[in-house]
């Protein structure tokens, strides 16, 4: 991986962390409605997967999307001016936090149904299958989704069809406020790949390299025809959503994954390997937050959208 | 005109559809070798090879899902649930994820899908496999709901459905597949979300879909013989429901009957009703009748199943009773 | 008489069924530590025990399935499920076992069952968590589906529904956790399937329940200050559905308006106003009118979302034009 | 195991087997309904697994009940009275010959909804765990079932709450037309309790005593407060339903499982273990002969229930 590479990696993730901060704000601010899931902590997790992927591979994951899609290449702009729910938005205002998407860029969305999204990533993959590519669909998900009856059947599926589906849990260690293993029968969540005979790994997902290589070995095998389950460990450093009790773990839990912060290492890494100068990177950071910053602008100048609009969208004329 | 069966005429629409269009697949329970629980896709698997008639795991779920997902990429899935009984466990893919993403993403995102399933009651299947439910699907904005009565519409209809850019929940019946009609020779489409006459008559107006068309036009075939000229509307779409030729029947006969297969209470009859009563106020000389099963879950027991569900003779007794 | 609100209301009703009854459990997402999504449940993990108030894993399908097992064993579980929208996750269990086992078993098996949920809009939750599909379910015979829209009948009526011998689907809304009501301070019931007439007034009858009920209130107090006086009848429960006072009051006033926070086509207004056609056809002076939802998957975006909610200002049209 | 009750284990077998060629009779006559799904061929896995539960303990299964409703005490008369829709029908003819039920034997009922009991099952567990006893749920159900979300919802459940079921799979290599491997990622099903954590075990289906032992020794186990796996290698040797073409499998395949008939195999081992002779086992295959004969003409004189009693069904008073 050449050092521009590098860097890239370490300003998207910069990126999304100055992203999610600034939303809590708006949402303080009563500029954001609805649910707001915030990736704060998760970041190398989406950076690292998506970093590994051909720039045609379908990408789908749940409600908390947001870094998932700046990964994908979805400018802060647009991201911001669908949390406002500006017309500028990705989704035009009518998806919210939540409902990303940018189909250009192969992001077919947040969903907020837990597990809702599965089935449609066997469906994106059986198109490529059908059409004979070897497109992979990458599909993210959380630890408490593993326990609903859609992982069971999409995961059978891929495997009985052969579909070119990457798995990726991203075990935060909770859904909601329901720690793993009060919810899940086993608490090594790749271990379910075994009941469906599929290969399978576990990776460090504060460890935005040690993700991307993970993902490339997968995605070798998924081009071939066969799905693969990546279970990346990580944490989210906040609640749930915003207004979470957060009754459920210890101060002093989320201080220890706090000291394993995936930028902060990361930071240290290229700093360790001369990959960047401490110069170089504050740059980065400085960039980020300027883009974040004019992308506020940019959504809190944008126009809504029109009742029309809603009424237009119910069906493709 | 060629006379065929409906389970023909669906067949046919399917055939010519796969034959026209490589981006159409047909997913679901038993499709391919089996040839389909209600044999309409005999055949098929042989013909079109298994990647274009996919047998899949029972998991309704994940079959209106990866339905939903092929479509969204490009492809035109039908998937078939077998009954409409197991579509609950399709429902939040249906709902919650066809009827919405594409309004949801601000429209980015087309569901060109075709679920085909199957309700109705009559067979002594018990109460979980005999509902007629089209009502609560026919709820959602976003998702069509057809559900055709004759094998001409059926065929036109299912065409028609196939090539619309949304997802449509295509609903037959389970006892009209050996139901026989006229069907043209060549291409031809129905257009969704409009009702038909598919009966005459001045006396008044009986509004129906589906199987209960058939026992609504054989009820006023009886009422002809009384010299009762009834006028039966077929609704064959619920979602966008066409009040037009309803409404036009109306304001001539004055009068209606709405005769449904599912149950009365939140059922299509309500809907039609309020409608009429909203849009042709001045043209009501008795209050409208609404025929429909009874408020039960249907017994096994022949008799008694056969009880619970609407009659020709209950359509014929409320005719009666607006006139 | 206390001034609580309805989240306070609720959370009683489950703390002295709890108490009083051994065999009631609460399971769910999130109703143990977390104290459940809506704060209903706070305090009863520690109060109750784990066994009593049970953690469930994210999986709607076996939440509603283990608690019609456990209600079939004899215990009165109350199942919550998050919100409404997630229900159709449940669906088969609460249509296709729930409402089908007495029957079906030739009334053997009793399922008293509760199910609490949470429906409505409003609260920019884009158009997969917002939904008032309250009618879908009021469809199934065998099932009893209850919607307060005041604390004093949530308590009352939520009680009830603990003690009920049948499946109960409970639906709460989300904008109503914080209003308030006066409540009694001892203990009492509200019957399941009694309508209720929630302000007096002679000029005109609204029909609403849930949310709506605070709407149309509202409606009724500008038109008071106009001189108009609406009577308000809260239906509470959707199925059974009891047109009773509803009738009484349509036979006063000859006029009527339904408000409901789902979408109109196929709705709860459609059945309601059906029905006053049809049992006291002769007293309608103008055409019911139906306010309920734009028929859209709601828009994230707040005003957009507001705008196709029904409001005040709806309800005070609507009776307008039937006056 | 005495003599005894080894010879009523023959006779349970041979009674649903004549049971189920008399209802076949009866279907073609058109005196039974709806649909018709025979358990001629696994025989052997009802019996066996019930005769080792304790009476308290609760049975459960999906539409291919018949077998499983006489092993747990059920008559052939009241049996057969629900098959032919009338008022002394275990379900007093409201369920037909998919949703037989005797509470009072805890027999739960045939489910026709594939998958849909598993949930029910958690649930009977649930209420005797929560009552302390140690009463088992048994729950049975085909292969086909396992590929969908309930089974997954289910299995989980039980082993996150440590709930005393015995899953017990009837693997008799199709579900309706599709054969496991068509269907199933893993084609040795027991793998899937692997998933789960779950002890699991395979076991002959075809071989009463074989199913009776491994029961015996999964019960042990389930009555401790853990579920248990058990796979039951089985075969139907009549169509799925009625009127099946059978288009999916070979005549051959058929010939083959049928050398193996559970009710030969049973015979031949009593008449070699000395535990009956040929002539004592004839007199159990003429009782059972007669049984079925009685209960038809006891179905047949029943009356129909009354249309009050549907309309009195729909709610509890
Ligand atoms: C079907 C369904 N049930 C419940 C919810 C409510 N809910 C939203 S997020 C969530 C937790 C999901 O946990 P996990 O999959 O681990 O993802 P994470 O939030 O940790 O990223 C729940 C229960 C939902 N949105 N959909
Ligand atoms: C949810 C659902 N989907 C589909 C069906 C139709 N169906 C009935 S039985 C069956 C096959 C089940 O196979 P298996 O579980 O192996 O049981 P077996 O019939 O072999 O005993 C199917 C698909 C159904 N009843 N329910
Ligand atoms: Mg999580
Ligand atoms: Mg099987």
């Amino acid at each position: 991986m050449d050092r521009q590479e590098l860097i890239r990696l370490y300003y998207q993730m910069v990126l999304i962390r100055r992203l999610e901060e600034r939303s809590a704000e708006l949402y303080q601010q009563d500029k954001i409605g609805g649910f707001l899931h915030l990736y704060i902590g998760q970041e190398a997790v989406g950076v690292g997967v998506v970093s590994a992927r051909r720039p045609q591979d379908h990408v789908i994951t749940a409600y908390r999307d947001h870094g998932i899609a700046i990964a994908c290449g979805l400018t802060a702009e647009e991201v911001i001016a669908e949390l406002l729910g500006k017309e500028t938005g990705c989704s035009k205002g009518m998806g919210g936090s939540m409902h990303l998407a940018d189909v250009d860029k192969r992001f077919w969305g947040g969903y907020a149904i837990v597990g809702g999204h599965l089935p449609l990533a066997t469906g994106l993959a059986l198109a490529e299958k059908y059409r004979g590519t070897d497109t992979a669909t990458i599909c993210f998900f959380g630890d408490g989704s593993t326990n609903i009856g859609y992982f069971h059947e999409a995961l059978n599926l891929s495997k009985v069809w052969d579909l070119a589906v990457l798995w990726v849990c991203e075990n935060n260690q909770y859904g909601m406020g329901t720690a793993v293993e009060r919810a899940s029968a086993v608490s090594e969540i790749r271990r379910k790949a075994e009941g469906y005979g599929m290969a399978n790994a576990q990776v460090d997902g504060m460890d935005v390299l040690a993700v991307r290589q993970a993902t490339l070995e997968a995605l070798e095998r998924v081009r071939q025809g066969e799905p693969f389950f990546l279970e990346a460990m990580t944490y989210r450093f906040r609640g749930h959503s915003m207004g979470d009790p957060e009754r459920y773990r210890t101060g002093e839990e989320v201080r220890k994954w706090q000291e394993g912060d995936p930028i902060g290492r990361f930071y240290d890494h290229l700093l360790k390997e001369k990959i960047a100068d401490q110069a170089a990177l504050e740059a980065e950071e400085a960039r980020a937050e300027k883009e974040v910053e004019q992308a506020v602008r940019f959504a809190e100048a944008s126009p809504d959208p029109s009742p029309e609009q809603v009424y237009d969208l119910v069906y493709v004329k | 005109m060629a006379i065929i069966t409906m389970r023909q005429a669906i067949s046919q629409a399917l055939w010519e559809e796969m034959d026209r269009d490589e981006r159409v697949i047909i997913l679901g329970e038993e499709v391919g070798l089996w040839g389909g629980t209600y044999a309409v896709t005999k055949g098929f698997y042989d013909h079109f090879g298994p990647e274009r008639v996919r047998d899949t795991p029972i998991a309704e779920g994940v079959i209106a899902g990866a339905a939903n997902g092929a479509a969204m990429a490009g492809l035109r899935p039908v998937a078939e649930i077998m009954t409409i009984n197991f579509a609950f466990l399709a429902m939040d893919q249906i709902v919650n994820h066809s009827a919405k993403i594409h309004s949801m993403f601000g429209g980015q995102i087309k569901v060109p899908l075709v679920i085909r399933t199957v309700g109705g009651g009559g067979r002594q299947l018990g109460s979980t496999h005999s509902q007629t439910p089209d009502v609560v699907f026919a709820h959602f904005p976003g998702l069509k709901v057809v559900a055709p009565g004759t094998p001409h519409d059926a065929k036109g209809l299912l065409k028609a459905a196939i090539r619309d850019e949304n997802p449509v929940l295509f609903i037959e019946h389970a006892t009209l597949y050996q139901t026989r009609g006229e069907v043209p020779e060549g291409e031809y489409l129905e257009p969704i979300g409009v009702s038909k006459v598919q009966r005459s008559g001045r006396d008044v107006t009986i509004v129906s879909y589906s199987k209960m068309l058939q026992v609504s036009l054989q009820a006023a075939e009886q009422l002809a013989a009384e010299g009762i000229e009834a006028e039966v509307v077929d609704l064959r779409t619920l979602r966008p429901l066409d009040m037009g030729p309803v409404l036009q029947s109306f304001r001539k006969t004055n009068r209606a009957v709405i005769v449904e297969g599912g149950w009365r209470s939140f059922g299509v009859g309500a809907e039609v009703a309020a409608r009429i009563y909203e849009e042709a106020f001045d043209h009501v000389d008795a209050p409208i009748r609404r025929v429909a099963q009874q408020e039960v879950p249907l017994p096994y027991n022949r008799e008694l199943e056969q009880m619970m569900l609407p009659q020709i003779e209950d359509v014929i007794r409320a005719v009666k009773e607006v006139l």
